[in-house]
């Protein structure tokens, strides 16, 4: 009798100077639910790479089937049974759904090795007899990059189901879906469970854990703060082991008064290009010296919105600053008219993350005087307006011409914000401002973003975190399938908020 | 710190690989490699006269690894260097026999700025191809490259002919519009303190212009140089126009300082030998100047150590062949394939 | 004297199957001949380095310095007053120097005794592989003056005989690439050639390659190539650069060296002309070889003068 | 006059073809191979000595495309394992390869530039003369030799070898998304090596179609830029099979029409480049429709 389907002990892993596990021991039984929860950057994702072979502890040990493993890579975490569904897409986006589907262990109609024939009609029946037993339908011809993401993520799932996986990682499964594509996930993952498929279940949500679960951990800061069954915990107490402690983070609340409009956007639409969502006629303002909160599922079309106002995205609609029309203004001029964007992907998108510090601090000031004429770019001068930023929100750093990679989470991302809310802008659209964030790193940004709203500034703030956005925000927008689906106080009732956000979308 | 020793292994592990298969051969046909070697560094930088012949040899990589380098730097993997130079040589030289001699001094600037002129709308085709269309600039610029020969090829067999000649020649610059020699009788000419020049205003530029930053975060993070309201587009052609500019001033250089002429084989393949200098240098500039002075000096002395030794000139492709092979070991930064939505 | 020799190969290195290996075998030859040290210099970059060569070789007491590539004629000139012990020779091209030898050849005449035969061959009734059409070939390898120089000669020959001959020309673009000398060589048979003058080195053997295989005829070009397809070779011009070259050095050794001379390598010398055709003579008239005789002796006389590209440009019948 | 432009264009074909198809297989798999040139020079020299010391074209061939194969694995180990870069390596490779030919060619055999043995087993012809008279393709056929076959049957097997095959499969998945490869347990990184031996080995073939289809001597010059030309072809045929040859297939014609087009005035160096530009051509205006879709 299998006592552990997928075991981990003592599991330590750093990346140079960052503890992402520190000593995690959890453990997941044939037919059991696992869910494993945390903030971002908790050390998740990192543990999961363990288990499946990405990555090398620094020391620990992974258990399968009662059986103590090493794993030199991830196929050899694929013969043991171990079958991850990724926080990112793994499917080959030019190969067809069935292509996918049968990559890596394919049935064969003659031959054996590299040059056998793969047999498509029987991959095809193969597919359509799981897709059926799931009970959703495929196309499996069609293009995997062009597939609806929901259905991406079933063929994943199925893709490891096919394969024999009888332990399952899923890293954030949920984030990408509707709640109606949602309950045909859980349906299908319990249909697993019974077939006596161990499954550990990532997640951000306490309510999906609560209806899923068995069993619970909560990882803060790369170790275990809690486990238990679900049945003898409740979301209160599992919320509250994510943040630490009883409170949710940081400091008093405090609302700002606001003033005349600064951000005026009526009727913006954007339409999907690639993996994005369609924007459906949106239109709000946001008043100088308050801060806007919007909540939702992630990819519901906030991270579109964001980037539409900023002149990332291409957009229809009209869109006001101060009075100023910015329609057709690229992100550049929009920037001079007076907005500033903190990233939702700082390593990506917020930062050059090789670029020096320096240069980070500075970007975007770094034609204007005092830094350029122009022509030349005065060194001294650089040098002064980036200590002058970096000093004024404290950031902690060794030298000016260190690579920003080497700052702890929290310090790179108050660089980004000394440098986006240098200019005194008009407005700032925030996204995920305290992602992979410390909690001091937490504290101090969010007094920033107070500072900057009581300084008379606007503020538009997206968070997946319902607390930071009760608190910090003087009202609260939902959006759901591209949509604004409504508008609430922000000490509204959260059961309010959730219910919007799961709104169906309005129409076609 | 570390650092410095990186750029240090990264110039160092390529030559190894290279000195070591070279001596293998050696030793394969009976030649003593140390003998071969110490031959080489002789006739490289023995004396002042053969350090010229290998700076002489140097100018035109300079140049293009410096071009090379401008449009790597913001990850645009430009290998059309070589037709910028052959282009701009070209445009060049007929300004410089075609134009009124009476121009006098100011013949030799108007002839390198034509030259830069045309090296700088050569390149920017492709720069523009690829900012607006997003079409490979690897294989643009290469198709450019085998275009540039053919153009230039029918140009100094037909219109530009030169009439007195046996060979597929542009009659000479007019001697007003010739790059004087530093250190006569040695063919070293002011070409070589232009490219110094163009290396110190490099360097300047990286570091010290809003563009250069600018080139240096694109190359880095497209994403990230859109948000800090960086035109990427632009970048993108700047850096290939900047290129093309410093190739047709290689070019020039080289038509109006060494040749004085256009001839058929004007470019020994010193983009892509220029390439392999900026990739070994990682684009910076005292590592250029090293590499370039290295490849100078394994041309020069390459031939001449034929007249002492029994060493074919193979020998000096087989080590720049496995130089090449090795330049890049470690610089995956820049990969071709990334293609961050513009 | 004794100090030793350098020859600096021309663009394209050696291999090339025409000139530069043509010289070399009698630079070879002449050191062989005479005992003396004589090295071949190749250089990925002749044009541009060609001067810091020759200085280093003179610099180097190298006591002769032959440069093959047309390019060094003008820095050889301005460098040999330096260097006034050492002996130097160019070639193709007249420069001014008493240290110096210019040597010249007359492809463009034996080029003209070529065009003159095969205009004879290409309408003779009972020839296997002749057809009656008045139409010949030439396949030069690129286009430039001092390839131009044998296929102009070589027309204006043809055209001496039949002025309503038709001489197509094909550049192959390449000295070696023999596949498309065969293919270009088969479509001027296609055409209605039927005897093809090659002048392009490697490629070239493609084209004799080609007369074999349909049974037509190439005329070789530099050496004597009669015997690469015995039968299908109607003859070769044979252009004594080796010779040159041989005797340069030899001259040199006794130190007879001809400096500040022009020598002439063009019919009258010798130094051109046409093979003695050993595999083709029983299908040629002997008529022929007359015209061909009376040409060469009316191009020694002076009375028929061929056009020389390299050094009056291009004619008008050639642009 | 369309007879023979077609012969001899098919003549012409071949060489780009065969090293046009391992180089698409190859940059199916990610890599962009730039050292075709190089490899196809190397078949070629090794066709030539193993047919003059066996008097075999068979195994002649095969020893060529074989010494290229192994060439082309050892060249994809500096990309995939050393972190070469592709561009620049590629070229450094034919650097190398005509260096070390004419080291060999000097050392070995005494001769530069042209190596010329006897006893040269040449590609036999498949059909009999007498195919000759068929109408129009009849040239053709007399001249078609069994390598030219082998690239028409392997065009012809490719897209079943792509589509249908595990290593199809496989290939295509490592250039799409080679991290999808790991987490489905594959190793790209080695089929990126397999694919350019593929590569490598079919170079090899071209190579010794130029050495042996008819004249059978080496010449350092043999290879002409084919291997650009050939890249060029995979590019304008954007990696598919049918639409590679096609490539290839115009671009032999266009050489061979060419050659009969001289005395029409164009100048021939002019015309010698139009291949690269209308692979410029091709490339801009698919870009163009692929992004006004996208619009
Ligand atoms: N490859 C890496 N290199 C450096 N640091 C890393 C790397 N991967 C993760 N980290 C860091 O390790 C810590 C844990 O990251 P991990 O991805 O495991 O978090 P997570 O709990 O999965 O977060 P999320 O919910 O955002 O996915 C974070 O501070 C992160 O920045
Ligand atoms: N591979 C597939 N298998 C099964 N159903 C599919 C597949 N692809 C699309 N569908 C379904 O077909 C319908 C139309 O798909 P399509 O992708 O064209 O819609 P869409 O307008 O792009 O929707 P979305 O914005 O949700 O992706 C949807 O209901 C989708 O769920
Ligand atoms: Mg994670
Ligand atoms: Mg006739």
């Amino acid at each position: 009798m299998t006592r552990i389907a997928l075991g981990a002990t003592e599991i330590r892993k750093s990346y140079g100077s960052v503890l992402a596990n520190q000593g995690i021991s959890l453990s997941v039984g044939p037919g059991e639910i696992h869910a494993v929860v945390g903030e971002n950057g908790a050390g998740k994702s990192t543990l999961m790479r363990v288990l499946q072979g990405i990555e090398r502890p620094d020391s620990g040990h992974v258990t399968v089937m009662d059986r103590d493993v090493s794993f030199a890579g991830p196929a050899d975490a694929l013969a043991e049974g171990i079958g991850m569904v990724h926080q990112e897409f793994m499917l080959a986006p030019d190969l067809s759904l069935l292509e996918n589907l049968v990559l890596g262990d394919e049935p064969l109609r003659w031959g054996r090795g590299a040059f056998a024939l793969i047999d498509w009609q029987s991959a095809e029946a193969q597919g359509r007899g799981l897709a059926e037993r799931i009970g959703i339908e495929v196309d499996w011809h069609r293009r995997a990059g062009a597939a609806p993401v929901h259905i991406q993520q079933f063929v994943e799932i199925i893709r490891l189901l096919r394969r024999g996986s009888r332990i399952l990682i899923l890293d954030e499964p949920t984030a990408v879906l509707a709640p109606q594509q949602v309950n045909e996930l859980f349906d299908l993952v319990r249909r697993i469970r019974e077939d006596g498929t161990a499954i550990l279940f990532i997640s951000h949500k306490i309510g999906e854990v609560m209806a899923l679960a068995d069993r619970v951990t909560v990882i803060r800061q790369g170790k275990i703060a809690f486990s238990a069954a679900v049945a003898e915990t409740s979301g209160e107490e599992i919320a509250s082991h994510i943040v630490d402690g009883s409170n949710p983070v940081g400091g008093e609340i405090r609302r700002g008064t606001p003033g005349p409009v600064v951000l005026d956007v009526a009727g913006l639409s954007a339409e999907a290009v690639e993996k994005s969502h369609p924007l459906h006629d949106i239109s709000f303002a946001v008043h100088s010296g308050e801060i806007v909160g919007l909540a939702g599922v992630a990819g519901n079309g906030q991270v579109e919105l964001m980037e539409a106002l900023s002149g990332l995205r291409q957009a229809k609609g009209r869109v006001e600053l101060a009075g100023i029309d910015l329609g057709g203004l690229d992100a550049e001029r929009r920037r001079a008219a007076g907005m500033g964007y903190i990233s939702p992907d700082r390593r990506h998108e917020g930062l050059a993350i090789d670029a020096s510090i320096e240069e980070n601090a500075i970007a975007g000031s770094h034609r204007a005087s005092p830094i350029s004429n122009g022509l030349w770019v005065d060194r001294g001068a650089m040098k002064r307006v980036a200590l002058e930023r970096l000093n004024r929100l404290s950031v902690k750093y060794g030298a000016l011409r260190d690579p920003v990679a080497s700052l702890s989470g929290g310090n790179q991302q108050r660089v980004v914000f000394a440098r986006e809310t240098a200019g005194s802008p008009q407005l700032l659209l925030v996204s995920q401002p305290t992602r992979g964030v410390d909690l001091n790193g937490i504290a101090a940004i969010h007094s920033i973003l107070r500072d900057f709203r009581d300084a008379d500034g606007a503020v538009l703030l997206v968070s997946e975190e319902l607390d930071e956005l009760q608190m910090l925000s003087d009202r609260i927008m939902v959006m759901a399938q591209g949509r604004i689906v409504g508008a609430l106080d922000a000490d509204a009732d959260r059961r309010e908020i959730g219910r919007l956000m799961v709104m169906e979308g309005v129409g076609a | 710190m570390s650092n410095w020793l990186d750029r240090g292994l990264g110039f160092a592990v390529p030559l190894l690989i290279a000195l070591l298969v070279s001596a293998l051969v050696l030793l394969a046909i009976g030649e003593n490699p140390l003998d071969t070697f110490s031959l080489m560094l002789t006739e490289g930088f023995g004396s002042p006269r053969r350090l010229a012949s290998t700076l002489s040899a140097a100018t035109p990589l300079l140049f293009t690894a410096v071009g090379t380098a401008i449009c790597f730097r913001a990850g645009v993997f430009n290998v059309g260097v070589d037709g910028a130079f052959l282009i701009g040589g070209l445009a060049a030289v007929v300004a410089g026999f075609s134009l009124p001699a009476e121009l006098g001094w100011s013949l030799v600037p108007i002839c390198l700025a034509v030259g830069a002129l045309f090296g700088a709308a050569w390149l920017f085709i492709p720069g523009w191809l690829l900012a607006r269309l997003e079409v490979d600039e690897v294989v643009s610029t290469l198709m450019l490259n085998f275009i540039a020969v053919a153009i230039t090829g029918y140009l100094v067999n037909g219109p530009f002919l030169s009439r007195q000649s046996g060979n597929n020649v542009t009659p000479p610059v007019h001697e007003a519009a010739e790059l004087s020699r530093l250190m006569p009788p040695g063919t070293l000419h002011s070409g070589f303190l232009l490219a110094l020049a163009v290396l110190v205003a490099y360097a300047f530029w990286t570091r010290r212009t809003p563009a250069g930053l600018e080139g240096a975060w694109v190359g880095l993070n497209r994403r990230f140089s859109r948000v800090v309201g960086v035109s990427v587009q632009r970048t993108i052609i700047l850096a290939m126009v900047l290129s093309g500019i410093v190739g047709g001033l290689g070019g020039a250089a080289h038509g109006l300082g060494q040749l004085h002429r256009f001839t058929d084989g004007f470019s020994a393949g010193y983009g892509f030998t220029g390439m392999a200098v900026a990739l070994l240098a990682h684009n910076s500039p005292l590592g250029m100047l090293i590499g370039a002075i290295l490849f100078g000096a394994l041309a020069s002395a390459g031939t001449t150590i034929q007249l002492f030794s029994d060493i074919p000139l193979d020998l000096v492709n087989i080590i720049q062949g496995i130089v090449m092979i090795f330049a890049v070991i470690e610089l995956g930064r820049i990969g071709i394939r990334r293609r961050v939505k513009a | 004297a004794d100090a030793p020799v350098a020859m600096i190969v021309a663009q394209g290195g050696l291999g090339d199957g025409s000139w530069n290996d043509t010289a070399n075998a009698g630079f070879e030859a002449g050191i062989a001949e005479t005992g003396l040290e004589g090295r071949a210099i190749e250089s990925n970059d002749v044009v541009a380095q060609g001067e810091e060569i020759m200085r280093r070789a003179a610099d180097s007491n190298f006591g002769l310095v032959l440069s093959l590539e047309y390019a060094h004629g003008e820095p050889m000139e301005g460098l040999a007053p330096d260097y006034p012990d050492t002996s130097w020779a160019i070639f193709n091209q007249v420069r001014a120097g008493d240290n110096i030898a210019s040597v010249l050849f007359g492809e463009h005449q034996g080029s003209y005794l070529a065009g003159v035969l095969a205009a004879k061959m290409t309408t003779t009734e009972g020839v296997e592989g002749i057809n009656p059409e008045p139409i010949l070939g030439v396949i030069p390898a690129v286009k430039s003056p001092g390839i131009d120089k044998f296929v102009v000669g070589f027309i204006q020959g043809a055209k001496s005989v039949n002025p309503d001959i038709e001489v197509k020309v094909g550049y192959a673009e390449s000295f070696g690439d023999p596949t498309k000398g065969e293919q270009m060589a088969n479509a001027m048979f296609e055409g209605g050639a039927d005897i093809v003058y090659h002048v392009a080195g490697g490629t070239g053997l493609g084209v004799i390659a080609a007369a074999e295989a349909s049974g037509h005829y190439a005329i070789g070009v530099d050496t004597n190539q009669d015997g690469l397809a015995p039968g299908h070779v109607l003859t070769s011009m044979v252009k004594r650069v080796d010779v040159a070259t041989e005797e340069l050095i030899k001259a040199y050794a006794a130190d007879k060296f001809p400096g500040g001379e022009t020598l002439k390598f063009g019919l009258p010398e010798n130094g051109v002309g046409l093979t003695e055709m050993e595999f083709t003579k029983d299908i040629i008239p002997a008529e022929y070889l007359e015209a061909v005789e009376a040409a060469k002796a009316g191009i020694i006389a002076g009375d028929i003068e061929v056009w020389d590209v390299s050094s009056q440009g291009y004619p008008d019948f050639y642009n | 006059m369309i007879e023979q432009i077609l012969a001899s264009g098919v003549v012409l074909t071949t060489p780009i073809l065969l090293a046009a198809i391992g180089g698409l297989v190859n940059r199916q798999a990610g890599i962009v191979n730039i050292a075709l040139e190089g490899k196809m020079l190397v078949g070629a020299f090794v066709a030539i000595v193993i047919s003059a010391a066996t008097g075999s074209w068979l195994v002649a061939t095969l020893a060529a495309a074989l010494v290229s194969m192994v060439i082309g694995y050892g060249f994809s180990l500096t990309i995939t394992r050393l972190g070469a870069n592709m561009i620049t390596a590629g070229l450094g490779l034919n650097v190398l390869a005509a260096g070390a030919i004419g080291f060999l060619m000097s050392y070995a055999y005494g001769s530069s530039g042209t190596l010329r043995l006897p006893d040269v087993a040449l590609l036999p012809h498949v059909f009999p003369q007498s195919v000759e008279s068929v109408p129009v393709v009849g040239q053709l056929l007399a001249h078609l030799d069994p390598l030219t076959i082998l690239a028409v049957l392997a065009i012809a097997v490719l897209p079943f070898l792509l589509g249908a095959t595990r290593f199809g499969l496989w290939i295509r998945a490592t250039g799409n998304a080679a991290p999808v490869m790991l987490a489905v347990g594959l190793k790209p990184k080695l089929l990126q090596e397999a694919s350019t031996a593929f590569a490598g080995f079919f170079a090899g073939l071209a190579g010794a179609q130029l050495a042996l289809a008819s004249i059978g001597i080496f010449n350092e010059g043999l290879t002409a830029g084919r291997g650009f030309i050939a890249l060029a072809a995979f590019y304008f045929g954007r990696d598919r099979p049918w639409q590679t040859a096609a490539a290839c297939l115009l671009f032999g014609l266009l050489d061979a029409a060419q050659i009969r087009m001289q005395t029409v005035g164009l100048p021939p160096r002019l015309i010698g480049a139009l291949p690269y530009l209308m692979v410029l051509v091709a490339l801009v205006v698919s870009q163009m429709r692929s992004l006004r879709r996208t619009q």
